[in-house]
């Protein structure tokens, strides 16, 4: 990794504070990793919320999700997992020094990420239509219970919690997404300009890091949210 | 004195290599950073003591009459919500922590100056926030925020005074983050984990709590947030959510918050008493570790602030249970400097004098902790002016006690003057009395029942004599605590100027010069001997001394 | 750095078993399984995670041991937070 | 003068003089610690000041001496833990056979109903001697039920029920406080409790213009809001047979059990769907927003009659116990 202990001149990109290279990049990918992790604990207060009422309110939880679109979650998903993959070949290319593929998997990424908030996009607007959105318009007809009577009729405030915890959860999710395409776009230009060689693209990495977790964050997101008794 | 005296005698460093509003407002130099925080978070302690002061004043008497019920009920909130999240959880890293941390480890900065810059904008954003949100009609539902009052009841400024509190929470995230790498990355070479100052291990403990806990209260405020904009139900029991998960949520990072205040305060006395006694501390390893205990088991004993909440018995067993635990490494820390005392050549500077002070204070806070989680007595004075007792003898009996030492002990280092010594003990023997006087009365009032947040107690004429007492004692506290300000800034001018090691002590940040120079060191330190090597550093006469 | 750990094939290797991992996470809900059904999408989310975190996020073979501290803290206090607030309800009923 | 200056409160319950004791235990324990910390502070600091010709002696530490005053205090802490246990769980168990008052709290004001149906508003009438349970729940944000005298506190909260309950130990006035912050005018949210001797409370019950019993009005709503329908006394209904259901154990559909308790009558009425007792369909509706917290207060203690010897009904004759209940050990 640190092929600079060669040269004598110190890279331009050393910042005055450190000593060397490999010192101000182990600095900046610890750095990122605490970062993820303060990450987990902000989601994680949403995920005690939701194992909290899932696990008192399963059955209206379980009627709740049934009404959200499988094809809608798992196509996101699919767009998700290959938007991680252009951003490791996009940190691959950087360690290689390649940078139109550099900047080409970034395009990628960035057309990922956007066609996944496209989506997700879709499915609000499908929610406001159907009154799902929680609030005073709110209505849940348990049309989703069709042809199975033998279960309790479903609680509506119940269902309302489930919404609400989606959105929360989600939106909280295509926040990241935002902020994550936001940042791609920055350094898309900045690769472009050819700011990162073979011996200095951390940042490439670091946001890539990023990325990947709040892939990593659907990933649980995915099932827990869709996926809940859609055998019934 | 004359000035161009000093002007002449002053080599160059970091306060006057630079001049212009700009210089400071754009610096990356942990030290300027350290003093823009030292000015914005003094200005609210001053703020927060102005809301503390009318609290006492309007419980001199029974009736509620100073103001009214809504305007008592926004002071309360209003100063707990200052004191905390602007003044004590950020006051000793931000400050002392981001002027030593790299000097004392040897480093020229810190891993991330301009994500520490940033760090003092979100502060002053959140500053700027809550001093709006005061100004525009503050907020009533206590620091705690508890629901549903908060998300469907109260009708005051909730969303910006948790956006403010939102803002200065991600401000304190990238403190701990830059403190913990810095730590791992940028020690000078020879700066083993052995001989890290206490002070920076106990910082690093603070900043383990940053990170993993500030988190959670920033998704809660999320949270309370979307409940009060859009009625999403999470919360509200009207909705079929449940109040007590927000109290969980809120204490996961409002107990851990606690022990943010009180480590970095006692990083100070670990230097302080070392220093004073001319001794290596007693039981480095101990003392170093403890701070890591206590920042793991202060994530296991939340709910004790919720023994009546209606949570499960069992739970608060087992609550219970582990909040003793916590009390092990505090315990194990005050007895190490006590016994770092014995044997030693003692003298009395006034950071000595505060050193005391904390040991005496913290000690009975810290046992009033352990009546609290004793379940037993926590379902009688919980909620009373017992549990307010218990926290002031910590949070100002402890934490600000240290906080003060430490300003003293490295006030030459900062300013490259000495403080009045005279003055700084009188000062400290005021505070001592004053806060005494403030506070131990209210441990009887609560005990005798008296409930806390209660704006008017005309129908207990019984409890007034104790809130007079209490009263009384708060006016002292505030001349105690305006001294400094006043001989502090007296000094930054008038003050003799102070050599690179006054103290004669051990540490780093001693070896260079007074104020330090732009990257603390003309050459990256090389460590070859242990913390607290007082063994080695012949003793002389210090100032203040007699 | 171990070569073939970061090689494109072997990068796309990993997407298509994440691809692979997301069609039976889909189909298993579709199948009664009682009260495994949950554990078993939480556990190929886990796996799925897993592959992204050690492999696209590098955390196998190439970082250092300082990273793997830092995330097992994270889900080490992660489950704290879980766990202890799933004691106070999983108790309620309970006197 | 020591009225107008008390140091100690009152202790007029059972509970009171545990607390104290323990209290008294942790302040002599506390004092001693601080006095044995603060001596040797000031020892040290007297005897090794530093004077001409005093050195310091370095000691680097001591490892038994830190496991000593480690393991010392966790075994003082183990003391403190389980005696405040104990008396938490005293504290948090209401015997059997208490007399019950139903308790809702709202802002800013304590509502009260005794068994028999008296009402009162921030004043609560008791008798000397006698084990009080309080069924509390609020209307509106969480409020807290403190009688310092009786060193019992609990927390009242919207959307279910919280208990407490304590036997009074001396006649007398004693504060009733609200120690949960709740808005405006949370320190206007007071009242007090009148301990009365036997025969002055039965002066008083007598004085005062009672409803009818508070399980008797549940009675009348029971058949007005028609659960009468469904849940009767014969094996016909279309919903369980409420005899003797309250503090049985619940088989539920899904396979869980329950234990029949306030909290579960009230979970049973307003979101019927929650819990479904086995055997049984899902169909009986949400009485959500119908029934007031009072109203729900009379229901429960209907049904919970319905599980004592003294039933309010003759109707109500002894049944056999339906195959889903199970009984108690
Ligand atoms: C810096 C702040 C700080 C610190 C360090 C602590 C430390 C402790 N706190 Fe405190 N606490 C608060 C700030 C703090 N607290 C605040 C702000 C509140 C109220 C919040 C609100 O509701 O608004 C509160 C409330 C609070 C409660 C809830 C009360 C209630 O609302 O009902 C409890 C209950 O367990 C508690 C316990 C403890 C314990 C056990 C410790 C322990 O860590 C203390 C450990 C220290 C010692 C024990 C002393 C030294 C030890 C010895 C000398 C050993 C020898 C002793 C023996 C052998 C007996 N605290
Ligand atoms: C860091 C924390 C901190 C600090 C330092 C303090 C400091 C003080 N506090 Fe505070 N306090 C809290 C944290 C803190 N408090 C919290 C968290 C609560 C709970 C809030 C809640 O219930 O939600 C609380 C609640 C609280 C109450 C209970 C209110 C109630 O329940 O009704 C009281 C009552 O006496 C009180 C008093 C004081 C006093 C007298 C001081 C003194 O130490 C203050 C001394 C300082 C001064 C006196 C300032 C001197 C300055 C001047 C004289 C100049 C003023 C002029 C200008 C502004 C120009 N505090
Ligand atoms: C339409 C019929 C119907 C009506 C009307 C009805 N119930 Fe029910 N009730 C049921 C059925 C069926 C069950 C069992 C299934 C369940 O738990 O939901 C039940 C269960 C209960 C239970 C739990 C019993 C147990 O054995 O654990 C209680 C308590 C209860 N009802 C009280 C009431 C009260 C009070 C009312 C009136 C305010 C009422 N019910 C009105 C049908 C009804
Ligand atoms: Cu009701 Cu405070
Ligand atoms: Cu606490």
């Amino acid at each position: 990794m640190s092929h600079s202990s060669a040269a004598t001149a110190p890279n331009p990109a050393l910042r005055h504070h450190f000593a060397e290279m490999e010192q101000q990049k182990n600095a900046a990918s610890l750095g990122m990793w605490l970062f993820l992790v303060t990450e987990i604990m902000f989601f994680g207060g949403m995920f005690c919320a939701y194992l909290i009422y899932r696990l008192q309110h399963f059955n209206d939880f379980a009627a709740a999700s049934q009404s959200l679109s499988i094809k809608l979650g798992a196509t996101n998903t699919a767009v998700l997992i290959t938007s991680s993959l252009t951003v490791v070949l996009a940190v691959h290319a950087a360690r290689h020094g390649k940078r139109k593929l550099l900047v080409l998997y970034l395009l990628a990424t960035i057309v990922l990420g956007c066609t996944f908030l496209g989506v997700k996009a879709v499915e609000y607007t499908d929610k406001f239509k159907e009154h799902h959105v929680p609030g005073p318009s709110f209505n849940f007809a348990p049309e989703y219970m069709q042809g199975h009577p033998e279960q309790s009729p479903v609680d509506m405030r119940h269902a309302e919690m489930f919404f609400s915890l989606y959105f929360v959860m989600t939106g909280m999710h295509a926040l990241h997404m935002i902020i994550g395409v936001g940042l791609f776009s920055g350094l898309t230009w900045l690769a472009w300009k050819g700011r990162y060689t073979k011996d200095y693209y951390t940042p490439i990495e670091m946001a890539g890091l990023y990325w990947h977790f709040v892939d990593v964050v659907w990933i649980y997101l995915f099932p827990l949210l869709y996926l809940i008794s859609r055998h019934r | 004195m004359s000035t161009t005296a000093i002007a002449v005698a002053e080599h160059e460093n970091y306060l006057n290599k630079e001049y212009g509003i700009k210089s400071w407002l754009l610096t990356t130099d942990h030290k300027r950073i350290a003093l823009l925080y030292l000015m914005s978070i003094t200005f609210f302690f001053f703020i927060g003591g102005f809301f503390a002061l009318l609290i006492r004043l309007e419980l001199l008497t029974p009736a509620g009459d100073l103001v009214q019920a809504d305007t008592y009920n926004k002071l309360f909130t209003m100063h707990g919500m200052v004191m905390v999240f602007f003044f004590l959880i950020p006051v000793v890293p931000a400050t002392l922590g981001n002027f030593l941390v790299p000097m004392m480890i040897g480093a020229k900065d810190l891993a991330f100056p301009r994500i520490n810059l940033l760090s003092w904008y979100l502060y002053m954003i959140g500053g700027v926030l809550i001093m709006h949100c005061m100004l525009t009609g503050g907020v009533d539902t206590g620091w705690t925020f508890y629901t549903p009052y908060s998300t469907a009841f109260t009708n005051t400024k909730i969303i910006e005074a948790g956006l403010a509190a939102f803002v200065a929470g991600f401000s304190s995230i990238f403190t701990g983050l830059n403190f913990i790498v810095t730590v791992h990355r940028m020690r000078a070479p020879g700066m083993t984990w052995s001989r890290l100052p206490l002070f920076i291990w106990s910082q690093y403990a603070t900043s383990i709590i940053m990170i993993l806990g500030t988190p959670v209260i920033a998704i809660t405020i999320v949270l309370v947030a979307a409940e009060r904009l859009f009625h999403l139900g999470i919360f509200d029991p009207k909705l079929g959510g449940d109040p007590l998960l927000f109290q969980h949520l809120f204490w996961f990072y409002s107990h851990p918050a606690v022990y943010i205040m009180i480590l970095p305060s006692m990083g100070i006395i670990s230097e302080i008493i070392p220093c004073f006694s001319r001794k290596r501390i007693f039981g480095y390893k101990f003392v170093a570790l403890s701070s890591i205990g206590i920042a793991v088991l202060g994530f296991l004993v939340w709910a004790h602030h919720m023994f009546v909440a209606g949570m499960s018995v069992y739970a608060a067993l087992v609550f219970s249970f582990l909040s003793f635990l916590v009390a092990i490494p505090s315990a194990i820390k005050i007895f190490n400097w006590t016994a770092t005392m014995y044997k030693g050549s003692i003298s009395y500077q006034t950071p000595m004098l505060y050193a005391f002070g904390f040991l005496g204070l913290f000690t009975i806070g810290g046992l009033t902790g352990l009546f609290l989680a004793s379940l037993g007595i926590d379902v009688h004075v919980t909620d009373t002016y017992f549990v307010v007792a218990h926290f002031h003898y910590i949070m100002v009996g402890g934490v600000l006690m240290g906080y003060l030492g430490g300003m003293h002990f490295w006030w030459p280092k900062i300013s490259g003057r000495m403080y009045p010594e005279g003055w700084g003990r009188l000062a400290a023997l005021i505070v001592f009395i004053g806060f005494n006087l403030t506070f131990f009365p209210q441990f009887i009032l609560g005990y005798l029942g008296m409930p806390r947040r209660y704006w008017d107690y005309s129908h207990m004429p019984e409890f007034q004599i104790l809130n007079v007492l209490s009263t009384a004692g708060s006016t002292i506290l505030g001349v105690g605590y305006l001294l400094p300000m006043v001989y502090f800034l007296w000094s930054m001018r008038y003050g003799k100027l102070a050599p690179d090691n006054p103290w004669n002590a051990a540490g780093l940040e001693w070896k260079t010069s007074s104020p330090p120079t732009t990257y603390n060191f003309d050459e990256t330190p090389v460590v070859d001997f242990e913390a607290y090597d007082y063994e080695h550093i012949p003793d002389r006469e210090v100032p203040g001394e007699s | 750095m171990a070569e073939h750990s970061s090689s494109v094939g072997f990068y796309i290797l990993i997407f298509a078993i994440l691809l692979v991992l997301t069609a039976t996470t889909v189909g298993a809900a579709f199948i009664n399984l009682g009260p495994l059904n949950p554990i078993l999408a939480l556990g190929i989310a886990t796996v799925k995670a897993l592959l992204v975190v050690l492999f696209f996020m590098h955390v196998k073979g190439a970082s250092e041991k300082m990273t793997k501290v830092v995330i097992l803290a994270g889900l080490f206090w992660l489950l704290l937070l879980l766990g202890l607030t799933l004691a106070d309800y999983g108790t309620r009923l309970w006197s | 003068m020591f009225n107008n200056f008390p140091l100690w409160p009152e202790r007029a319950s059972t509970m009171a003089g545990n607390v104290d004791a323990l209290f008294i235990f942790l302040l002599v324990l506390s004092g001693l610690m601080c006095v044995l910390i603060y001596v040797l502070i000031l020892y040290f600091a007297a005897r090794y000041r530093k004077r001409p010709g005093h050195v310091a002696e370095q000691i680097e530490g001591s490892t038994p001496l830190e496991l000593t005053w480690s393991i010392i205090p966790m075994g003082i802490f183990l003391v403190i833990f389980f005696w405040g246990a104990v008396i938490f769980f005293q504290e948090r168990t209401p015997p059997r056979g208490a007399t019950e008052v139903y308790v809702v709290a709202k802002q800013w004001m304590w509502k009260l109903q005794h068994e028999d149906g008296q009402r009162e508003i921030n004043e609560l009438h008791v008798p000397v001697g006698r084990d009080i349970k309080m069924i509390m729940t609020s209307q509106d944000v969480i409020h807290s039920f403190y009688v310092p005298a009786f060193r019992i506190k609990q927390d009242v909260l919207p959307g279910r029920y919280t208990t407490a309950w304590f036997r009074a130990t001396q006649p007398g006035t004693y504060h009733l406080f609200c120690a949960e912050y709740c808005g405006t005018q949370h320190s206007g949210m007071i009242g007090q409790v009148v301990v009365m001797e036997p025969a002055q409370y039965e002066a008083w019950l007598g004085g005062t213009t009672s409803g009818a019993p508070l399980a008797v009005t549940g009675q009348r709503l029971f058949a007005e809001l028609g659960c009468s329908t469904c849940h009767r006394s014969d094996t016909q209904g279309r919903g369980p047979d409420l005899q003797g259901v309250f503090g049985k154990v619940v088989l539920l559909e899904d396979g869980r059990t329950v234990t029949a308790d306030e909290n579960y009558i009230r979970e049973s009425i307003l979101t019927p769907g929650a819990k479904v007792v086995s055997g049984y369909k899902p169909i009986m509706p949400t009485f959500q927003g119908m029934v007031s917290d009072e109203q729900l207060n009379a229901l429960v203690a209907y049904i919970k009659s319905l599980s004592q010897s003294q039933v309010p009904t003759k109707s109500a004759a002894a049944t056999s116990p339906q195959p889903q209940i199970q009984q108690v050990q």
